[in-house]
């Protein structure tokens, strides 16, 4: 599709240009500390797992253990490594040992640990890359799938039922399924164990559980003739060792945004900027797609006003993503279709944003998401906002479409109520299929107008946050009015200065042989 | 794997839980938009079986008339053991079959009259059974060799369909109904039973209707041997036809 | 809006040759001819009106005791002079008397029967022109209506059922009103009389009904600020008969086709295509705005393929309405929103096909139909095809937006589904305002080819009805695949062959004096 | 005119005619789409009392699943005058008028706090009642002079709460429960009145409850003083506050 909005090149340029100094200060800020959910997750992808007789996590214990015993700063790794070093049958029995302070305080630092470690680091590298080689088998097995991606979550809260739900989905057409997450997960400081069957408002994010829906919907692909992308939430206190599981479980996406959990979730803005960033190298070299999720600000705040808070924060989640070693294809920045359907020629703003959004970022997948806020009981004019929705995502060119659901403002959806969202998204796609290439807009006309006044307000935006610095500009408020006071906020008593000699050998790795390895 | 199984004896909707129950609604109310027509709206809910109902449209559509929609849980159950569809038995046949079925055992093309009755003027729906193209890929009786099928098109008056009936000897007798308002369906397809039988032609004649608003049961209530709803194929119909043709000459039955 | 299509001005013109060439066939075959519903309306139109004991319209036994004593072939007009001029009190004197064959016989031509009318005659044309000046006088009084103009049907089968549901829809939006006749009426010979309440699929087209909806749609014109047009249906055996009783209560619009009665109806063409011509001559001079019916071959044959007959019927319609009398601006070309919403790139047809007929017919209203004959049970289906449609028609800049009913396929409209339907079409009216000002179509794209096929391939078909003339193509089958040979239908027996003294002193007068003064 | 006038006592639904009762209901039964599918959502469509059901859609939704859309008459009728909607009783005042009332009968500013509980973190619907800039064109609670209003936001564990309201000595605690799945609203909602008579503070406080799902029915049940549902403006609960405290202070009851 040529650009039909003739945006300056310029301009664009110099958006990427302020998001990276955006992005400088917070790693000069950032870089010298790690977080308990970083060592964590550094713990799982070195094979340590399972909980106790309290159901508290090994890597939990290991991680308080080692904090209690003044060793954390060093990095979780090192005394993983130095317990192996010191004879330790594997990482289970070294996990034993470290999670009790008694014996942790006992364990000095081995000399060898570094190369006691080398084959568990290259084992789960392995693991890592093979899961990635694998899905880009699978998707190469069976014709390319047909873009927008139909997207469809399903949250009984029960993982069984979410799988008879995700097959339904799969087979009547859904290209995508993300589990959505129980609510208030991401403000857990742990990650749940084993299959869980309740959950409010979503199905709790566990390995086990990753690893059920991951079979389920493998299961089904010689039926349907599709593979099908598994996505889940990578946010919240546990962004990195999430990563980390879905690396295992060969999720596909993960909703990994570099700001949601302090603007949505009041986590701690510091905590939260230190994660995304390992959390997003794993999902790097997993070769994993994520969604940024700039799409809330528009259910939380006035969805004309928050336009250009939106541009200016995708391209700050770019600028983060792309440090953390993720390629543009695997960075699908989020949007959303929340325009008040009332509003005199609202829709050919929503056209602007989507068409503006689809010519900044050439490279990268888009995820559009469907109208919330303005959703209400009256399920007809529900599913009319829907058809609007996916034919502006099918006029713009869109990549990933999250299938709006008629009675999204009455419950999580019914079995039926995605049923009809694919319908509805299946036979409007192919109706019209090649809409895009047949619209120009007139050339001063009011789409193209809000296009640039977007954009220029992106930039003007993009230009008081280089200035103020992130941290201070979160603190006023510059997202979804929310104020996120730099030391306010969950989970900042888990973020921990780093040793000088402090070493996370999956970075390390990752430094060496950057994460391109998985496209 | 553990999700409950369901029991078909004791069937319940599912919304997104097995047996939630989970049903929606929707009607007007003769009642201008207050919170007393919520109320009564909730409660006719709950008369139809539904618990806590949960009105999430209360839109006033005229000044004295409110239209609601209501989700909540039914608490009705279904016995899905004890249940058995009635449909016009048809053998599973293509044409071809068909086509050597009649040649063989009546030695003669069957001669079927198709149309729409009086004031209806829809013609699609019978169309769709005769004309050679048939529907839904399916090819129409007209493309059969075994039926010399005469489609008379739409608005036929009872008494001209029932004349060129007996004029053509005719085997059967196929009529469309589309417009229903008012039971005119009805009055209409009722209309052709009585004449046929003060014409004493109704036991010579199979009697066949179909029709969008039409289905198995009601057309055997109104006197006809089948009826057929939508999505029908000719195919379906032909297969009745020759098993109906079939059976009659076994029994005893007139002619 | 500029034409965006680059459509060929000289082939439209050919077009236009090519319908004048086969109007001009229709004139000279029928002009010889009149019927006795003409000679019925001409009563109708001089004040005979009313029912005898078996509920037999007057009008329909004066035309039956002339025709039996072989008066008829002079007009209707001639022997009500006669009457008068020998002295009977008035229309109603004279038409007992005419009535009745035996005295009937009697009357012979009055010297001065045409002085003896023309107090009748004046009377009555001063009070359609006054119905038409009292009509500008109602819309000008209020802002002008936007467009394009909501038209919602009532059928309930009972006038005050009908009343109560026309006037929840004009207070919800609707802009037009059209009260659905009782199915196969455009079946019977004669008008019933008088207030009805019950009817199949639609209600009685009655002069006193018309006096109920009419005075009830004026009563509610001071709450909302809108004067509602007032719709019924002119086809049929009696179309100029109810031309005259809509010229007589001031209805807006008309369904009024010169083919929909002899392809849909089964009538004769020959007392069609006369009959046509005086009612339209009646609309013209009420200044009432006419609709013709041509999205009726979509509905029964394929949508695609009908496109180019569609069109070529609007260009012959176009044309006889003129040779009536009729202005551009009274002329609502009729065609609908008819193709498989299953079809790959189906939009994109629909956008060229509405495209192309308010870019060659740029000074008549266009009468936009909603999707029927795909509407199923699925009523959400139905309403999102409901919302394509009044997108498209937005788009497209279409005049007169019949709204769909997401019921379409299970029942006439309930007070709720028309509800729905008028907030669906205001909604997105709105929130598209201005969408069709602000695209514009790839030159070479798929839009713009198929509205060239289009509009060669109505080149073509009237290439071919001009060369057979419109009676045989009638035979052939070139409409909606139904073949009407020119002897076949029903009413063929009412055509009656004029005597050369024949007169029709409301044709004569409107020959004189052009409608024009309607405008 | 001859229209049949509605017998209040008696209503049933209005289709296109008056008392024809016509709804339409949808749902999905756990059976492969069949003929026996559709006889047995007929039969479910009987249950809740829908004569002649029609099934307009019978769609498979997973292969063991079909979703019904079904349209009929239903028998039941509703007696309009028998019923009286409970709502909060709240007088129609502006906010003047309630600042004035307030600094009359209590001469001090009415300390609220208002928030979402333990894991909701839905802060629209508790902002539109406090934010200045309101719901609707109706200012928040905190451009009130006589409330010192305070909104501690969403994620509010019941136990910090309770501290708040002590320490605050506030007259009444707002919360907003969004999220319903499972019931965790009726659960965090109950917790909190639990909490607060363990701590001998429910009688000192008015208590509020309100979200998309909430009515004053519910809000009552759980020991709530009201409830209120989707487009509640803050005017309304800053008039029920006004007259609850009124009531209290008249009443006998502690403090
Ligand atoms: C096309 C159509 C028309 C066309 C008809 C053209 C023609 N030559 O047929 C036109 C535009 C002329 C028309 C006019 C009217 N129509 Co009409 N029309 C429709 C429409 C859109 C589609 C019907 C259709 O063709 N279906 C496709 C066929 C293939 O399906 P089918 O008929 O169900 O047939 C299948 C089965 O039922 C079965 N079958 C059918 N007949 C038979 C017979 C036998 C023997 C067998 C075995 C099987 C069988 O097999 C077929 C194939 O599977 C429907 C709405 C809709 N979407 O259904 C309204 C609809 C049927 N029409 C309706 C009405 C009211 C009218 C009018 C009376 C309105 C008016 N007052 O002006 C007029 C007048 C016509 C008349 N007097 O009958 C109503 C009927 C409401 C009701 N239930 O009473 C409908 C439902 C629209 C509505 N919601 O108001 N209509
Ligand atoms: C905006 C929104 C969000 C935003 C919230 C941002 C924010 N800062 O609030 C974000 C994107 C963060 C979000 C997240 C989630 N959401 Co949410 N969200 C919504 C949405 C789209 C709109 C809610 C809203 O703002 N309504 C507007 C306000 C003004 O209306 P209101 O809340 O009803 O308030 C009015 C009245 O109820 C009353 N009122 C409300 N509270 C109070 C309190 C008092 C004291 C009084 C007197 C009155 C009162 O007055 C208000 C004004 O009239 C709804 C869907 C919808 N369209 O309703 C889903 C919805 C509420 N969310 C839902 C879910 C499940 C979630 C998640 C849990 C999903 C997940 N698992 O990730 C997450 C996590 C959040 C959490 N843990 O709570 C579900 C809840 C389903 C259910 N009934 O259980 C909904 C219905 C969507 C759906 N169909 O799944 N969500
Ligand atoms: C980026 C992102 N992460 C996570 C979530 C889910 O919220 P929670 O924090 O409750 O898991 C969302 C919800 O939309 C999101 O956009
Ligand atoms: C031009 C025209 N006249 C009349 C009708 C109504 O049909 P009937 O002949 O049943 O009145 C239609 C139906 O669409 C029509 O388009």
């Amino acid at each position: 599709m040529p650009p039909k909005l003739g945006l300056s090149a310029e301009r664009i340029e110099n958006c990427r240009r302020l998001a990276g100094k955006v992005a400088d200060g917070v790693r000069r800020e950032t870089e010298p500390f790690t977080t308990v959910s970083t060592e964590r997750a550094v713990l799982r992808l070195l094979g340590v797992d399972g909980v106790d007789e309290q159901d508290v996590p090994i890597p939990n214990r290991v991680v308080e253990s080692l904090r209690a015993t003044g060793k954390l700063a060093r990095g979780a790794a090192v005394w993983l490594g130095s317990a192996l070093a010191a004879g330790d049958s594997g990482p289970t029995e070294a996990a034993r040992r470290l999670s009790d302070p008694s014996q942790a305080k006992g364990i000095s630092e081995h000399p060898r640990w570094r190369e006691a470690l080398a084959p568990l680091v290259a084992s789960t590298l392995g693991r890592i890359r093979g899961n990635a080689a694998e899905r880009r088998r699978r998707l190469a097995a069976h014709p390319p799938d047909e873009e927008p991606l139909l997207y469809a979550i399903v949250a009984t809260g029960n993982i069984y039922e979410d799988i008879i739900q995700a097959e339904a989905a799969a087979r009547a057409g859904a290209q995508c399924i993300a589990v959505i997450r129980s609510t208030a997960q991401s403000l857990l400081d742990h990650v749940p164990h084993g299959a869980t069957t309740s959950g409010f408002g979503g199905t709790f994010a566990t390995q086990e559980n990753f690893r059920l829906m991951r079979a389920a919907l493998d299961r089904i692909e010689p039926e349907i003739g599709r593979s099908v992308r598994l996505v889940n939430y990578c946010s919240g206190l546990c962004m990195p060792e999430i990563a980390a599981m879905g690396a295992f479980e060969r999720l596909d996406m993960m909703l990994n945004d570099a700001l949601y959990g302090i603007i949505f979730r009041d986590i701690n803005p510091f905590r939260t900027l230190i994660d995304q960033n390992f959390s997003r190298r794993i999902n790097a070299a997993a070769g994993i797609v994520i969604n940024t999720g700039e799409d809330n600000y528009l259910t939380t705040a006035d969805a004309v006003e928050q336009a250009p808070a939106v541009l200016a924060s995708q391209f700050i989640n770019e600028r983060l993503a792309l440090d953390a070693g993720l390629e543009r294809w695997q960075i699908g920045l989020g949007h959303a279709f929340e325009i008040d359907p009332e509003l005199e020629d609202g829709l050919l703003l929503e056209i602007a944003q989507a068409e503006a959004a689809r010519e900044i970022f050439t490279e990268s997948p888009l995820k559009y998401m469907p109208p919330t806020k303005h959703m209400t009981g009256n399920v007809l004019r529900g599913y009319q906002q829907n058809a609007l929705f996916v034919l502006t995502s099918v006029a713009t060119g869109q990549s990933i479409h999250l299938l709006g659901m008629l009675t999204e403002a009455l419950h999580t959806p019914l079995l039926s109520d995605r049923w009809l969202a694919i319908d509805q998204a299946k036979t409007i796609r192919t109706n019209a299929r090649h809409l895009s290439e047949e619209i120009a807009f007139a050339p001063h006309g009011r789409i193209v107008r809000r296009a640039h006044e977007v954009l220029e307000g992106a930039e003007a935006l993009l230009e008081r946050i280089a200035g103020q610095g992130l941290f201070d500009a979160l603190a006023s408020g510059v997202f979804a009015d929310t104020r996120r006071p730099r030391e306010s906020g969950r989970g900042r008593e888990g973020v921990v200065e780093r040793h000088p000699e402090y070493s996370n050998p999956f970075r390390e790795a990752w430094d060496r042989e950057p994460a391109g390895a998985a496209s | 794997m553990s999700a409950p199984r369901r029991d078909p004896s004791r069937l319940r909707p599912y919304g997104d839980k097995w047996n939630d129950g989970v049903v929606q609604v929707s009607f007007t109310l003769p009642l201008p938009h207050s919170g007393l027509a919520i109320e009564a709206a909730k409660r006719y809910a709950g008369k139809m079986g539904i618990r806590d109902p949960y009105v999430t449209l209360a839109q006033p559509v005229a000044p004295e008339f409110t239209f609601f929609i209501v989700y909540g849980k039914a608490v009705h159950e279904v016995d899905a053991t004890a249940i058995s569809a009635e449909e016009a038995a048809a053998p599973d046949l293509g044409r071809e079959e068909i086509d050597a079925e009649i040649a063989k055992r009546f030695g003669r093309r069957l001669v079927v009259l198709g149309c729409a009755l009086e004031s209806d003027a829809h013609t699609v729906g019978i169309d769709a059974i005769f004309n050679p193209k048939g529907f839904a890929g399916d090819y129409g009786l007209e493309r059969y060799a075994g039926f010399d099928a005469r489609n008379l098109g739409a608005q036929v008056p009872v008494e001209r369909l029932v004349r060129l009936a007996r004029d053509a000897k005719a085997d059967a007798i196929l009529v469309s109904a589309t417009v229903t308002q008012n039971e005119i369906h009805v009055r209409h397809l009722t209309d052709l039973v009585d004449m046929l039988e003060a014409e004493r032609l109704r036991d010579d004649l199979i009697l066949v209707a179909g029709g969008a608003r039409l289905d198995h049961a009601l057309a055997k209530e109104l006197g006809y041997d089948a009826g057929f709803g939508p999505g029908t194929t000719p195919g379906r119909v032909a297969a009745f036809l020759l098993e109906e043709m079939t059976r009659r000459r076994a029994g005893p039955g007139p002619s």
